[in-house]
């Protein structure tokens, strides 16, 4: 990953040297550089607040409506700079984010909301837009089942997978995951474990962000830990997945048994004389 | 009888006017969520623009114009309004009432207190049927306005446009997220509300109304009832809204004599009343969805 | 002050409750009993009920038929904000907080057991800056026990993911909950911050001696902490019982656990 | 700083001065609107009455002093009327001039509270009976039962007709509406209501009841605007029966509005002012001064009410001068001297009784198209037989 | 970066995390602690408000009454929108009914020109304790609406107010006066009425009905912002600033939304009553004309330009709003363009050059400072201790903020 490799190769993606703020002074990250492999997938670990969705946004161009801002680094796919495009440019690039929190559009009805990921293609047939829904609705029967339902009224993990859906329907170079698992079921993770997979052999890279490491190490060619906007560890993922760090804090393995986060339950907490 | 027709006809007449102005009130509302104030304005420019040019380029060609004047008005008070985008509603609203103190206060000037005929070619023509007489200015209104707001209906259901329109209404940062050019799509929506605005402009000051002088703006408040009573946000809700108001008023105003129990100018509060009405039974208004909350 | 904090806790007995939504049954006579003191899972596929239970007990939601009984109270004929007033506390599984500081989310949490209204507030009658005092000592007690102690006057807005779900759980805690509703409490966390989320809901329980029931697709956690756990399937109950027995349950191994289990 | 007070005292020539008089000057007090709905009619009148002061002026002034004007304008605002006024007060030695019947409305104590005498530019009846708040000409009331007589005649009503009333509310309107009223009873007409907001300006509604009513003839008190959609819907729909407004109610620039044709047949305008086109040697006089000071401004009936009202004000100035007071009650007082004032457009008129309007006459004009100022008469300024009647039975 | 990892550099998240929150942190209790000083400000300018009646003319003091009637119900305006999140058109209305109600219950039963005029002669301190409460009924009576109906939605149900409240102020003839309004009685507390008829003179200054009132008006002030500020900190600030977020949250926190809602809306309105009753009292004359919905709608523009949830912003927003169109009425016709009324030279109005300086004032003001005079203020205020503000959080919209919180929606 340093300056010494070889001019990138088509497709590949690349943050180099990112540093992002919000609010002129809060730095949430300092000089990240992370690559996506053509083809490849790529998993984000860190703690909570250490910078995840931060670079997704970064990514796909939605820090201004965050506060923040792209203060150095350069972010490019496939050789085409994305670096301060707007979101609907990186879209048009093929880069499609599923973001943090599922952000269904609720007042729209569950079709609705599969048609909307097709906003960004251009020229695109009807026939072409109603059979990629079809094969959406293959991976996810619920969401044929709720077609006529507004967004909003979905459970959590069904949500989960419309916005999945909803990216797919773009049929992206490269998808950028903001915790896909969240809130789904076992056998749902398993699936959608699944999907990734099966896009990822059809050929689009994937980066994402899981806080369920095994996961995400499972699925991952290549791993990268953030700690408090900086990237801590970076590497394959098998090797990650060895390394004791990761063990203990993302895959909670430890040799002793139960983890003692230092800062929490320091002391109980006495009951309320009222 | 006739009377009963008559009045039936002046505000459906009236109603479809208000729809035109309440579509791109409710069309501004939902791409940027704030509530334009300076819609008046944008109205009064328009018919501005036809009275001042008609001689020149022709009623079609004037109102192309004119329609092409507020709406690049329009377009220009959305770009100030972007400066303020994350910040809530409120300050863009604030915004706009800014913004039509300028607008309204150089139209003013203009305008003076002569009352400009817009060079329509309905002129004082009538058309009487069914025992009835009506203005050619008022029919032509009430099928134009029907085709318009049918037109959007149908965009907004079925395009890409409208799509854009719905997503990025609900959520901004995920419909950019879909590659919504956000920008272009809430320029467009006050484009298209300055069209409709002055469109709305030239029927409001076609006979029977004298035409267009200073006040004619006004009218556009109309509109937030109408919205409101429809459903803020919902466009078909509009449209219905909008005939209510309509119907409200010129039956209030024809049986003036027999309400006046309810003191003078019932005819004027009678939007207002029927608003009050309507969200006391329904509160979201007569199209409007009940908020869908979901925890 | 006499809120009914010292009384024991009451048990929850949900019975025959039954919720419908146009077209939908999402829940189809569900029961089951929280026992006082106990850590009471309910899990379930995407869509199973789960959090719509929860919006029965803390009454976002009306039942079509069925009841629902905390101690002497009949909950489902009751608004939120008297449900809340008995003590029930929830969080959402979509994150809800308000705008302001942690510190101004938590004293929310403080609304029923406060009571200056506006008159005592806008004269700042002694009676209301005594109960402030004495009311945000607690909650940054509270807020130190969830590990939010250094962020109390941090404004919400700026925390990530994982810290804002801490506060709505301090949030519920502020509450005083006899009855503590968990949706989905360590989504969106590590493992590490996941464990030390089972050991604080444990700590709550094992001090403040209340019932929580928790909605979460962890099993581990799950079978870590919970006494009891029930299992909904398409708004039925499918399944209730200690964790080992669930678990080994064929018909919540079909519908939920997969083949990993 | 504060606190000094500009009290009465011998000045120049032995002249009593208060507020606003010094020994070389006299200031007066204009609050019109220049700037709001009613600009058009404010900025004539006003021209207007600087016109003559500029003209008594430059023949040595008053008493010795010039006339000066000090002008506010209030936008048609009633806060901003109530800011100028505070402002202005204490300057000034008499209000040549108040414009808006809200504005007036408001201001009504404040005049008392300071003695200061006003010249009211609205004609409400319910004006009369101030001591300091003075009106012009004549009233609604009396420009409708005057002008009623008149229509009787040309609609050749009989007993039993009925006859529509369209009104603004508020005070222009309800005034208008009382003398509507009486020359009704009077003429023993039915008299069908309608009324109107100020900004209405679609009358559809109005016509339409007014034809199911079946009326031989209209009275109306409203906006120019409105009169145009008046007679222009009733003249489309078929309504062809005369319609008979108050002066308020009509501007020259009516005919260039689609109505023209209707106006010219259908209106008539009851007005205490002559036409622009009068022969009248003072009215041909103003229109001729006027026309080479402001060339581009377009003519319309409000510079004749400037006119009479700067005429009158120094008129009254000059008599204060005689009694060697020009105090502001000194003014006050020399106003109810002039029971003969000329006002200079061949009208006589009484200010003596602040209860009464100085003037019962009144004029018919018709629109006319081509003609100075857009009216032409058609009756000569008379009264109405019941008028003494109504002016003892009602307020004016 | 290395590409291998390097366990080295690994340290616990939490603790690392926590190793930055100090700094952010504590400059925030820094920023909370500077306030100390800072009280000398108020306390200095609470004492140059009370020199004006010395040294100004009435025009001045009548602008500064008018400003005061401002203040106050712009303050009472934010405590709905700016905290509640509820939009409200219909202040207009409630100061008609404190001013009318003023009026009315202080007044003798009279004739007007035209009119009989009826009145309940009661003490005039105890008439405007009963215009206040008169104007909280009002608003009272309107919670079915404005407990049910959130932000814009009400915004545009209360333009009924307006035009209803219109409607009744030139119909009940007998209680408003009509059209042409009523005379106000004057202010009186035992011993003093605040008119002009009782000569009183205070360090060489003749002190008239302005001048008394203008105390009176400040004193009412005070009681209004203090009120709002405690109020805005304490539990029912709260509960409001909850309720604006997320309803389904606030209810489930115990707090009872709809009876909530109608009780900010209560207590605004009582406060646009008091502002009325001062306005009629500056007034000395109230008509139906004044009370229109431009009257709201600057309102609206005060408590946004001051910055909303501020309370000494609403105040300032409405000094801004009030004094601004006088100041610039008075000198406009010194601007270069700009042409004295009445003249014959060609150019601009004053006036209208006034509304374009407002108009032009309005925007920019939200377009330099989206949150306010409030935040304008803190903007200047911090350059040398470097600008460490976090984004403010009016700017954060509801989403951001709640991240995931509910909205509204109409499919
Ligand atoms: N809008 C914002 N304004 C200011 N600071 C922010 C904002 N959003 C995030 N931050 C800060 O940036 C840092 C990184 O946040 P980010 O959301 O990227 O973390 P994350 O790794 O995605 O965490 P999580 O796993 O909890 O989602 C945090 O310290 C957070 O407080
Ligand atoms: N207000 C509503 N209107 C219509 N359908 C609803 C509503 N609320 C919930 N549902 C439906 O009821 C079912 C149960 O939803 P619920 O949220 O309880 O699921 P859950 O068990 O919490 O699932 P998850 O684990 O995904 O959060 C879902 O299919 C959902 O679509
Ligand atoms: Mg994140
Ligand atoms: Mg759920």
């Amino acid at each position: 990953m340093r300056s010494t490799a070889p001019p990138a190769p088509p497709d590949t993606f690349e943050v180099r040297d990112l540093t992002v703020v919000y609010g002129r002074s809060v730095r949430a990250l300092h000089g990240v550089s992370l690559e996506v492999p053509a083809k490849g997938i790529v998993a984000l670990l860190g703690a909570n607040g250490a910078g995840k969705s931060t670079l997704l946004r970064a990514v796909s161009g939605t820090l201004p409506m965050h506060g923040g801002a792209v203060e150095s680094g350069s972010i490019t796919f496939g050789g085409e700079q994305l670096t301060g495009r707007s979101p609907a440019d990186v879209v048009a690039a093929g880069v499609v984010q599923v973001p943090e929190g599922r952000r269904v559009f609720s007042g729209l009805s569950v079709e609705d909301n599969l048609r909307t990921g097709r906003l960004g293609l251009r020229g695109q047939s009807r026939a072409s837009a109603r059979e990629t829904a079809e094969q959406v609705y293959a991976l996810f029967p619920v969401l044929a089942e709720r077609r006529r339902q507004a967004a909003g009224l979905l459970s959590g993990g069904e949500q989960q997978m419309l916005a999945m859906g909803r990216a797919l329907m773009a049929r992206p170079r490269l998808l950028l995951l903001d915790e896909p698992s969240l809130g789904l079921a076992p056998q749902v993770t398993e699936r959608i474990a699944g999907i990734v997979r099966r896009i990822h052999e059809e050929g689009t890279a994937v980066l994402v962000v899981e806080q369920n490491a095994s996961l995400a190490l499972e699925l991952a060619d290549r791993a990268c830990v953030l700690d408090v906007g900086r990237v801590r560890l970076a590497g394959p993922a098998e090797e990650l997945s060895r390394s004791d760090e990761v063990r203990r804090l993302y895959l909670g393995e430890h040799p002793d048994g139960d983890v003692q986060p230092p800062e929490t339950a320091t002391r109980a907490l006495a009951r309320w004389a009222a | 009888m006739s009377t009963l027709v008559q009045t039936l006809f002046n505000g459906l007449a009236l109603g479809s006017v208000y729809a035109l102005i309440a579509l791109g009130f409710t069309l501004v509302h939902k791409a940027s969520g704030a509530v334009n104030f300076a819609h008046g304005s944008l109205l009064l420019l328009g018919g501005y623009l036809v009275a001042e040019l008609h001689s020149v380029l022709g009623f079609v060609g004037a109102v192309a114009a004119g329609a092409a004047g507020a709406a690049a008005a329009a377009m220009l008070e959305a770009l100030v309004l972007r400066r303020v985008r994350h910040s809530g509603v409120a300050v863009p609203t604030i915004l706009t009432i800014g913004v039509d103190v300028l607008l309204f206060t150089e139209l003013a000037r203009r305008i003076g207190g002569e009352v400009l005929g817009t060079g329509d070619p309905w002129g004082a023509k009538v058309a009487s049927f069914a025992g009835i007489t009506v203005a050619q200015a008022r029919l032509a209104s009430l099928l134009v306005a029907l085709c318009l707001v049918a037109a959007f209906l149908a965009a907004f259901r079925w395009t890409r446009w409208g799509l854009a329109m719905r997503a990025s209404a609900l959520d901004q940062e995920a419909a950019a997220l879909m590659g919504v050019r956000g920008e272009r799509l809430r320029l467009g929506a006050w484009a298209l509300a300055g069209c409709l605005a002055t469109v709305a402009a030239v029927f409001l000051t076609a006979f029977p109304s004298p035409g267009l002088d200073r006040t004619t703006g006004q009218i556009a408040l109309a509109a937030f009832p109408a919205a409101v009573v429809g459903g803020l946000g919902s466009v078909a809700g509009a449209l219905l809204g909008s005939l209510v108001i309509g119907l409200a008023q010129a039956a209030a105003a024809g049986y003036q004599q027999q309400v006046s129990a309810l003191g003078n100018g019932v005819a004027d509060i009678a939007p207002y009343a029927v608003m009050v009405l309507v969200l006391m039974v329904r509160p979201q208004g007569l199209l409007g969805s009940k908020e869908l909350t979901r925890v | 002050m006499s809120h009914p904090q010292q009384t024991a806790v009451p048990e929850l007995v949900v019975h025959e409750a039954t919720v419908r939504f146009a077209g939908l049954t999402a829940l189809d006579a569900v029961s089951f009993t929280v026992a006082p003191g106990s850590i009471h899972a309910l899990i379930g596929p995407n869509g199973a009920g789960k959090s719509t239970s929860f919006n029965v007990l803390s009454g976002v939601y009306r039942v079509a038929s069925g009841s629902v009984r905390f101690g002497d109270a009949e909950l489902t004929s009751l608004p939120p904000h008297r449900i809340a007033s008995l003590g029930v506390a929830r969080t959402f599984q979509n994150i809800v907080l308000t705008r302001g500081t942690v510190a101004d989310n938590l004293m929310l949490g403080r609304h029923t057991l406060t009571r200056a209204g506006f008159t005592a507030t806008a004269l700042r009658l002694p009676s209301a800056l005594r109960e402030q005092r004495r009311h945000r000592e607690r909650v940054r007690e509270i807020a130190e026990f969830t590990g939010l102690g250094a962020r109390f006057d941090t404004p919400v807005a700026l925390l990530p993911y994982g810290d804002r779900k801490r506060v709505e759980l301090a949030r519920a805690l502020c509450m005083e909950p006899k009855l503590l509703l968990l949706d989905e409490p360590v989504a969106g966390m590590n493992t590490a911050e996941r464990l030390a989320m089972a050991r604080t809901v444990t700590s709550i329980r094992d001090a403040l001696g209340i019932s929580v029931l928790i909605v979460e697709h962890d099993m581990g956690m799950i079978m870590r902490i919970a006494d009891r756990v029930t299992v909904l399937d398409f708004g039925r109950l499918i399944s209730d019982g200690t964790p080992e027995h669930v678990r080994k349950d064929p018909a919540v191994v079909r519908a939920y656990l997969g083949k990993e289990s | 700083t504060k606190g000094a007070n500009t009290s009465a005292e011998a000045g120049a020539g032995g002249v009593k001065a208060g507020p606003g008089v010094t020994d070389t000057s006299i200031t007066l007090g204009v609050l019109t609107d220049l700037s709001g709905p009613v600009a058009p009619l404010g900025k004539s009148s006003l021209q207007a009455q600087q016109l003559y002061m500029d003209q008594v002026n430059a023949a040595g002034g008053v008493c010795g002093r010039q006339v000066k004007l000090l002008v506010r304008d209030h936008g048609y605002d009633v806060q901003k009327a109530v800011a100028a006024y505070a402002e202005i007060q204490p300057q000034v030695a008499a209000m040549g001039q108040l414009l808006g019947s809200g504005q007036t409305a408001a201001l009504l104590d404040s005049l008392e509270k300071d003695r200061l005498l006003a010249l009211v530019g609205g004609n409400s009846a319910s004006l009369l009976g101030n001591a300091h708040a003075q009106l012009i000409g004549t009233t609604y009331g009396i420009e409708m039962v005057n002008g009623l007589e008149f229509l009787a005649k040309a609609a050749k009503l009989a007993p039993g007709d009925k006859v529509g009333m369209v009104y603004q509310d508020g005070d222009y309107g309800g005034n208008a509406l009382v003398g509507a009223r009486f020359a009704a009873g009077k003429a023993g007409v039915q008299l069908v209501e309608q009324t109107v907001k100020p900004t209405d300006t679609d009358m559809t509604a109005q016509v339409t009841a007014l034809k199911a009513a079946g009326v031989k003839a209209i009275a109306f008190s409203g906006t120019p605007a409105q009169t145009a959609s008046l007679v222009g819907v009733a003249a489309a729909t078929g309504l062809l029966v005369p319609v008979l407004a108050n002066s308020p109610a009509y501007v020259p620039q009516l005919l260039d509005t689609p109505a023209k044709p209707a106006l010219e047949k259908l209106l008539f305008v009851s007005s205490a002012q002559p036409s622009l086109d009068s022969a009248n040697p003072g009215v041909q006089k103003l229109v001729a001064d006027y026309q080479a000071k402001y060339p581009n401004e377009k003519l319309n009936q409000a510079i004749e009410v400037g006119a009479v009202d700067a005429k009158l004000m120094v008129d009254t100035l000059k008599a204060a001068c005689q009694a060697k007071d020009l105090s502001r009650d000194g003014i006050t007082a020399a106003l109810r001297t002039l029971k003969q004032f000329d006002n200079g457009l061949g009208g006589v008129q009484d200010y003596s009784d602040p209860a009464k309007a100085p003037t019962q006459k009144t004029y018919v004009l018709q629109p006319a198209s081509g003609v100075t100022g857009g009216l032409k008469t058609v009756q000569d300024a008379g009264t109405a037989v019941g008028l003494t009647e109504y002016l003892a039975t009602a307020h004016g | 970066m290395s590409d291998t990892p390097s366990e080295t550099l690994v340290q616990d998240p939490p603790i690392a995390a926590q190793a930055r929150r100090p700094g952010r942190a504590g400059r925030l209790t820094a920023r909370v602690r500077s306030v100390g000083p800072r009280r000398a400000l108020p306390a200095a300018l609470c004492l140059l408000l009370l020199l004006p009646p010395f040294y100004l003319e009435a025009f001045w003091l009548q602008t500064g009454l008018f400003a005061m009637t401002a203040v106050i119900a712009a303050i009472g305006l934010n405590l709905l929108t700016g905290t509640a999140g509820q939009l409200s058109l219909g202040h207009a209305f409630f100061l008609a009914v404190g001013a009318y109600g003023y009026t009315w219950l202080a007044d003798h039963p009279r004739r007007s020109s035209l009119h009989p005029l009826t009145g309940l002669s009661l003490p005039p301190l105890l008439a405007f304790v009963g215009a206040v409460l008169l104007a909280g009924a009002a608003g009272a009576v309107f919670s079915p609406i404005s407990g049910r109906l959130r932000g814009m939605y009400l915004g545009v149900a209360t333009l009924a107010l307006v035009f209803l409240g219109q409607h009744v102020l030139l119909n009940a003839t007998p209680v408003t006066g009509g059209f042409n309004g009523r005379a106000v009685p004057p202010m009186a507390v035992p011993g003093l009425s605040f008119d002009d008829s009782t000569p009183l003179t205070v360090l060489g200054v003749p002190f008239g009905g302005l001048e008394r009132l203008w105390y009176f008006g400040l004193l009412l002030v005070l009681i209004a912002w203090l009120a709002a500020r405690n109020l805005l900190r304490g539990r029912p600030g709260r509960a409001l600033g909850a309720l604006r977020d997320s309803e389904v949250a606030a209810s489930v926190m115990g707090v009872p939304a709809a009876r909530l809602r109608a009780a900010a809306f209560t207590v605004s309105s009582m406060y646009a009553g008091a502002a009325g009753a001062l306005l009629a009292l500056a007034f000395q004359r109230i008509v139906p004309d004044h009370f229109s919905l431009a009257l709201s709608m600057d309102f609206l523009a005060m408590i946004v330009i001051g910055g909303l949830g501020s309370v000494g912003g609403a105040a300032a927003g409405a000094v801004f709003v009030t004094v601004l169109p006088q100041l610039l009425g008075r000198y406009a016709d010194q601007l270069p363009l700009v042409v004295a009324p009445g003249s014959t030279e060609p150019g601009l109005g004053g006036t209208e050059a006034a509304r374009y300086l407002y108009g032009a004032a309005l925007v920019l003001i939200l377009l330099f400072s989206p949150d306010g005079l409030a935040g304008l203020r803190r903007r200047l205020r911090t350059p040398w201790r470097r600008r460490t503000a976090i984004t403010p959080l009016t700017s954060a919209g509801p989403q951001s903020a709640g991240g995931e919180s509910l909205k509204e929606q109409t499919p």
